[in-house]
C-alpha cells in the first residue's frame, strides 16, 4: 500500500488554502497548535462565522492569517486590546487571542494580566517557543535560564516567567499548559477554554527549530518534541505556581485552573447600561456589583491548588 | 505515544481487533520535517527519496504486516505542522 | 427626552463639549486612560455612554486604549479615545494601524506643555507636526481645532463624520485652556445634526479593500460570514499581506489620495477682518481668540490687521494662504513653530511669529506687538 | 455694556470656583449674555492659591480671560497682593471684610464693598456657604447678573441635600447692609 494522494484536507474549510503553505519553518509547532485550535472549534461546532482570530506580531502573530474566519493581525503586543475592546463591542461573536509569548507577555505584557483581572471573555492562546523567531532569535521573557540566543549569546541570566501561573493569579477562569506534543490534550483543553465563559487561557510549549532549537541542541524538531516528552508531568490542578519550567528537569503540563463561571466584564459592562440598573439606587447598584463580583477567596482556593469547592 | 501503545495492548488482550487506516498527503504542503515519521506510533511512515515541488522530501508508507500497519491513530494528522498529512478508516473489504 | 442629544442650551466646558458632541454623533465605545488635561471627557463618557447603550471601558494605559477603540470600531461601534500629549505619543502606534487598515474612530488630544510629562495642567500646542506625522510612514492626517466649547461639540461631530467618510482616525486637537473653559454650548435637535455613516460592503464577493470611486472601500462587517482578513501589514485588495513595492505604491497611495482627492472639501478656516487686512494673524485654539483681541486692538490703533483662524489644521488651507500671500503675516503659536512652517511654505516668505513655550495663552498685547512689528 | 470682566481671587476650599461659575453660568444661560468662565492658573495657582474669572460681552467674548478687572472680588490677604495690583483704574473692589486687612481703599478703587461672608456662613451653621453669601452680595451689590439667574444657577449647581441652606446664603448677602 503507499500513501493515498489528496488535494484537499479535513480542516480546509476552516483555512486560507489558498495562502498555504503558510510561512511558517519546517518542523514548527504553529502549525500544529493552530490544528488543534481548528478541530476543538469543529469538534464544539463553534461557528466560524461568529468567530474572531486576533493576532499580534510575531511568528505566530501570522496565524490570523490563515484561518477562514474573520480575522486581525494587530500591531505588537497589542492583540489583547483589539480584543478586548472588539468583544465589549460585539459580545455575541466568540474571539480568540492568537498569539506568541513575547508578543503576549513582553511587549504585551500589562495588557494580558488586565485582561485576565477583568476576566473578559475571551480566550487566548499562547504558543510559546522560548524565543522571538521571526526576527531571528533573540531573549524572550520565556527563554530558559541559560539559553543561548543572539542576544544572550553567553547564556540567558534572567529568570523567565512562569505564563500560567501568573495568567491564573491574574484572575482568569481557564489556565492550562500543553505542549506540541500532547495535541489530542491539548484539543480537548482548547474545547473547554473556548466553551469557558470568561478569561480562558491556554499555553502551548512549542518547538522553534530554527531559531531557537539550533543554538540549543535541537536542531531537528523532533529533539524539542523528544524533551517535551522527556521531562513534561502530566499533572491537573496543581498550583499554578508549580509551574516553573527549568532547563532539562521535570516540569508540569495539565489543566492549572477551571474556577466556577462568573458574570464575565462582558456581562458586567452591558449590565450597566440597562435602565433597570441605572434607576436603581446607588446602594442597590453596589448590592448588585457585589452579587456578582468574583469569588475570589474560591479562585484564591483553586490556585492554591487546594481546589474549589465548599 | 504511551496513550496509543496502551490501547493496543488492551485490545489485543481484548480478543479485539484494532481499526485500520488509510494515509492520504497532499504532497505539495509537506515541507519534510519529519514529525509524522518521528511520532507514528506504528512505523508505517518513513522518508521518501523523491522531491516535492519545493525540494522537500515528503514521507511515504513502510505497511509491513503485522506491526507496521496504520490503525487510524490520527497522530501523524494532528502532529502535521502543514495541514498536509491525514488518515481515514480503511473500511473493510 | 432622549438621552442621546440634550437639545438646549447649557454652559459646559470643551472638555465636557467634545464628550456630548462624540454622543451626538453617534459614538457608543469609548477606550481610555486619565490624564490631565483631557480627562473630563474621559469622566463624561464614564457616565453618560451607559445611559445611551454605549460601552466604557477605562484601559490600562493608551496604547492598549487606542487598540480597543480600534477592535470596537470593526465590531460596528463609533469609537473614541481622549488623552493629552504623552499618551497621544503612546498612542501613535496604533494609530498607525487605524490608518493602515482603514478604521473610523476619533482621537481627542487636550494638548499640553511638553516634551514629555511637561506642564501637566497647563496650556501646550507643541502637538500639531505629531497630529500631522506622528506616527511612521506616509499618510495623510485630518485635524481639527475648536476655540470654544461650542465648537468641541460641534467639530467632534464633524471629526466623526470625517473619520467614517474616509474610513480613517480623525484627530480633534484641543488644547488645554480651550478644554477647561466654560461657555454656552448650544445642542441643537437631532434632526439639524448632519450625521455620517461609513459605508457598508455588502457583496461578499467583493475584496474588501477595494475601493470605490472615492477611493475609499466600503467596511465589511465582521460576524456575517464575509471571512475578512485585517493586517497592519501591506496588504493587496483581498486585505492579504503583499510585502512589496509595487503593492505598497497602489495601496498606500491610495490611502494617501483618499484624502488628497477631498482636501479642499475638508480645509476649514475662518477669516475675520480679512479682505482689507494688511497684515494677517494665523493661529488656532486658544490663541485665535488671543489674537482676534489683537486684531481689534490693532484696529483701534490704526492697523488693518485680520485673524485667519486654522478650524482644520491637517490638511492645511496653503492655497487660500497662498491668494493671500501679498499681505504680512503674523502666526502665534504656543510652541517653536509648527503651524509656521507650513504658513510660510504657503506664502513663500517669512513671517513675524510669535510663539510661547507653553504654560499659559499669549496675551493679546503679545500678538499685537507681532502686528506692529509685520507692518513696520 | 461692552466687554466686562469680573475677577474672584482667594483660597482653595472657599469656593471661589463655584462662585464665579454659578455667576457665569447664570449671565449665559439666564441672562443670555455672553459670557466665559476660566480658572485662573499660573504662580498663584501654587500654594493654595485659586482664582476664577468671568468675562462678559454683548457679543463673543475673545479673549476668555480676566486682562484688567473691571470687578474684583478678593477672599484672601494673597489674592489680595497678587490681584489688586490689576484692577482696572476706577473699577470695583469686593473683599471678604475679616480676610482682607487695608488701612484705607486704595485710590484706583471706583466702588468698594465689603462683607464678612465667612462669619455670616458660620453664623448660618456652615462656613462652606460663604462663597454662595458672596454671590448673593456680588450680584446685589454689581447688578451684573440678574437675581433671578443668579439664584436659579446657584439652587442647579449644589446639591439637593443642602439647597435650602444655599438659597438662604445667597438671600443673606444679596439683603446684607454694609455699615
Amino acid at each position: 500500500m503507499s500513501i493515498i494522494k489528496a488535494d484537499t484536507h479535513p480542516l480546509d474549510r476552516y483555512l486560507r488554502t489558498e495562502r498555504l503553505p503558510h510561512v511558517w519553518c519546517p518542523g514548527c509547532g504553529i502549525g500544529t497548535v493552530l490544528g488543534a485550535y481548528l478541530r476543538a472549534m469543529e469538534k464544539i461546532g463553534m461557528d466560524p462565522e461568529k468567530s474572531i482570530m486576533v493576532s499580534g506580531i510575531g511568528c505566530t502573530g501570522r496565524a490570523a492569517g490563515y484561518v477562514r474566519m474573520d480575522s486581525f493581525h494587530t500591531t505588537h503586543g497589542r492583540a489583547i486590546p483589539f480584543a478586548v475592546g472588539l468583544k465589549a463591542a460585539r459580545p455575541d461573536l466568540n474571539v480568540t487571542v492568537f498569539s506568541g509569548d513575547g508578543d503576549l507577555f513582553a511587549i504585551g505584557g500589562n495588557h494580558i494580566i488586565h485582561a485576565a483581572r477583568r476576566n473578559a471573555n475571551i480566550t487566548v492562546v499562547a504558543i510559546n517557543n522560548f524565543t522571538y523567531g521571526m526576527t531571528g532569535g533573540q531573549l524572550a521573557p520565556t527563554t530558559p535560564e541559560t539559553g543561548i540566543t543572539t542576544t544572550s549569546p553567553y547564556g540567558n541570566v534572567e529568570s523567565p516567567f512562569n505564563l500560567a501561573g501568573l495568567i491564573a493569579v491574574a484572575g482568569a477562569s481557564y489556565v492550562a499548559r500543553w505542549t506540541s506534543l500532547h495535541v489530542r490534550r491539548l484539543e480537548k483543553s482548547l474545547e473547554k477554554a473556548l466553551k469557558k465563559r470568561g478569561f480562558s487561557f491556554v499555553e502551548v510549549l512549542s518547538q522553534c527549530p530554527t531559531a531557537y532549537g539550533r543554538r540549543n541542541r535541537m536542531r531537528d524538531p523532533v529533539d524539542t518534541l523528544k524533551y517535551f516528552q522527556k521531562y513534561a508531568v502530566v499533572k491537573n490542578h496543581v498550583n499554578p505556581l508549580e509551574g516553573v519550567i527549568e532547563p532539562n528537569k521535570p516540569f508540569v503540563v495539565g489543566e492549572f485552573l477551571d474556577a466556577p463561571e462568573e458574570p464575565t466584564f462582558e456581562d458586567k459592562l452591558w449590565e450597566l447600561t440597562k435602565a433597570e440598573f441605572l434607576h436603581t439606587s446607588q446602594a442597590e447598584r453596589s448590592e448588585w456589583i457585589i452579587e456578582h463580583r468574583r469569588h475570589l477567596e474560591v479562585l484564591s482556593r483553586i490556585i492554591s491548588g487546594k481546589g474549589g469547592e465548599e | 505515544m504511551a496513550t496509543e501503545s496502551n490501547t493496543e495492548k488492551l485490545l489485543e488482550r481484548s480478543g479485539l481487533s484494532l481499526p485500520r487506516g488509510e494515509v492520504y498527503l497532499i504532497e505539495d504542503r509537506c515541507k519534510g520535517c519529519g514529525l509524522c515519521i518521528a511520532f507514528c506510533p506504528k512505523h508505517v511512515l518513513v522518508v521518501s527519496d523523491k522531491f516535492n515541488k519545493k525540494g522537500y522530501h515528503p514521507p511515504e508508507l513502510v505497511e509491513e504486516e503485522p506491526v507496521n500497519v496504520c490503525i487510524n491513530c490520527g497522530f501523524c494528522e494532528r502532529i502535521c505542522p502543514e495541514f498536509a498529512i491525514f488518515v481515514k478508516e480503511k473500511k473493510e473489504e | 427626552m432622549s438621552k442621546d442629544i440634550l437639545v438646549g442650551d447649557h454652559f459646559l466646558s470643551g472638555d465636557v463639549a467634545a464628550a456630548e458632541g462624540a454622543i451626538a454623533a453617534g459614538c457608543r465605545f469609548f477606550a481610555g486612560y486619565p490624564i490631565t488635561p483631557s480627562s473630563e471627557v474621559a469622566e463624561r463618557m464614564a457616565r453618560r455612554l451607559p445611559e445611551v447603550g454605549g460601552i466604557f471601558i477605562q484601559m490600562e494605559d493608551e496604547l492598549a486604549s487606542m487598540a480597543a477603540i480600534l477592535g470596537a470600531s470593526w465590531g460596528g461601534r463609533k469609537a473614541m479615545t481622549a488623552t493629552s500629549g504623552p499618551g497621544f505619543s503612546l498612542m501613535m502606534e496604533n494609530y498607525g494601524l487605524g490608518i493602515m487598515t482603514e478604521t473610523p474612530v476619533v482621537i481627542v488630544n487636550v494638548q499640553r506643555a511638553g516634551p514629555s510629562t511637561g506642564l501637566p495642567t497647563l496650556l501646550g500646542q507643541g502637538d500639531v507636526m505629531q497630529a500631522r506625522w506622528g506616527t511612521h510612514g506616509s499618510y495623510q492626517a485630518i485635524a481639527l481645532s475648536p476655540e470654544s466649547p461650542q465648537e468641541c461639540f460641534d467639530m467632534t461631530i464633524k471629526a466623526f463624520n470625517l473619520a467614517e467618510r474616509f474610513r480613517q482616525p480623525v484627530i480633534l486637537l484641543m488644547d488645554e485652556s480651550v478644554g477647561h473653559l466654560f461657555e454656552r454650548v448650544t445642542i441643537p435637535p437631532k434632526e439639524e445634526i448632519e450625521i455620517v455613516n461609513r459605508k457598508i460592503l455588502k457583496d461578499k464577493n467583493r475584496k474588501i479593500y477595494e475601493p470605490d470611486e472615492d477611493l475609499v472601500p466600503p467596511m465589511p462587517p465582521i460576524g456575517e460570514g464575509f471571512g475578512i482578513h485585517v493586517t497592519g501589514l501591506t496588504h493587496d485588495e483581498r486585505g492579504y499581506p503583499s510585502i512589496n513595492a509595487e503593492t505598497q505604491e497602489r495601496m498606500i497611495g491610495r490611502i494617501n489620495d483618499k484624502i488628497r482627492k477631498y482636501a479642499d472639501e475638508i480645509v476649514d478656516y475662518e477669516e475675520f477682518m480679512v479682505d482689507d487686512a494688511e497684515v494677517i494673524v494665523v493661529a488656532y485654539g486658544i490663541t485665535a481668540r488671543s489674537a482676534r483681541r489683537a486684531v481689534i486692538m490693532a484696529r483701534e490703533n490704526g492697523i488693518k490687521a485680520g485673524l485667519f483662524r486654522l478650524k482644520v489644521i491637517w490638511p492645511f488651507p496653503s492655497k487660500r494662504l497662498e491668494e493671500l500671500s501679498d499681505r504680512e503675516f503674523v502666526v502665534a503659536e504656543v510652541n517653536n513653530g509648527q503651524a509656521l512652517v507650513e504658513v510660510e511654505r504657503a506664502i513663500k516668505k517669512r513671517a513675524v511669529f510669535v510663539g510661547k513655550m507653553g504654560g499659559e495663552p499669549h496675551k493679546p498685547q503679545e500678538i499685537l506687538k507681532g502686528i506692529e512689528e509685520a507692518v513696520k | 455694556m461692552a466687554r466686562l470682566e469680573l475677577q474672584i481671587g482667594g483660597f482653595g476650599g472657599q469656593g471661589v470656583i463655584l462662585a464665579g461659575l454659578v455667576i457665569a453660568r447664570a449671565l449665559s444661560l439666564y441672562d443670555k449674555k455672553e459670557a466665559v468662565f476660566t480658572q485662573a492658573y499660573g504662580p498663584e495657582a501654587r500654594g493654595g492659591a485659586s482664582s476664577s474669572g468671568v468675562v462678559i460681552d454683548d457679543e463673543r467674548v475673545d479673549y476668555p480671560y480676566p486682562l484688567n478687572p473691571d470687578i474684583l472680588v478678593i477672599m484672601s490677604q494673597e489674592a489680595y497682593s497678587t490681584y489688586f495690583p490689576r484692577l482696572k483704574e476706577g473699577g470695583t473692589l469686593i473683599i471678604e471684610k475679616n480676610l482682607v486687612k487695608m488701612d484705607k481703599v486704595p485710590e484706583k478703587v471706583g466702588e468698594f464693598h465689603s462683607i464678612p461672608a465667612t462669619k455670616i456662613a458660620e453664623e448660618l451653621g456652615n462656613r462652606i456657604v460663604a462663597n454662595i453669601i458672596m454671590v448673593g452680595f456680588i450680584t446685589k451689590t454689581t447688578g451684573i447678573v440678574s437675581k433671578e439667574s443668579a439664584k436659579r444657577a446657584v439652587l442647579e449647581m449644589v446639591p439637593a441635600k443642602v439647597r435650602d441652606l444655599n438659597e438662604k446664603a445667597f438671600e443673606t448677602g444679596y439683603s446684607y447692609e454694609e455699615g
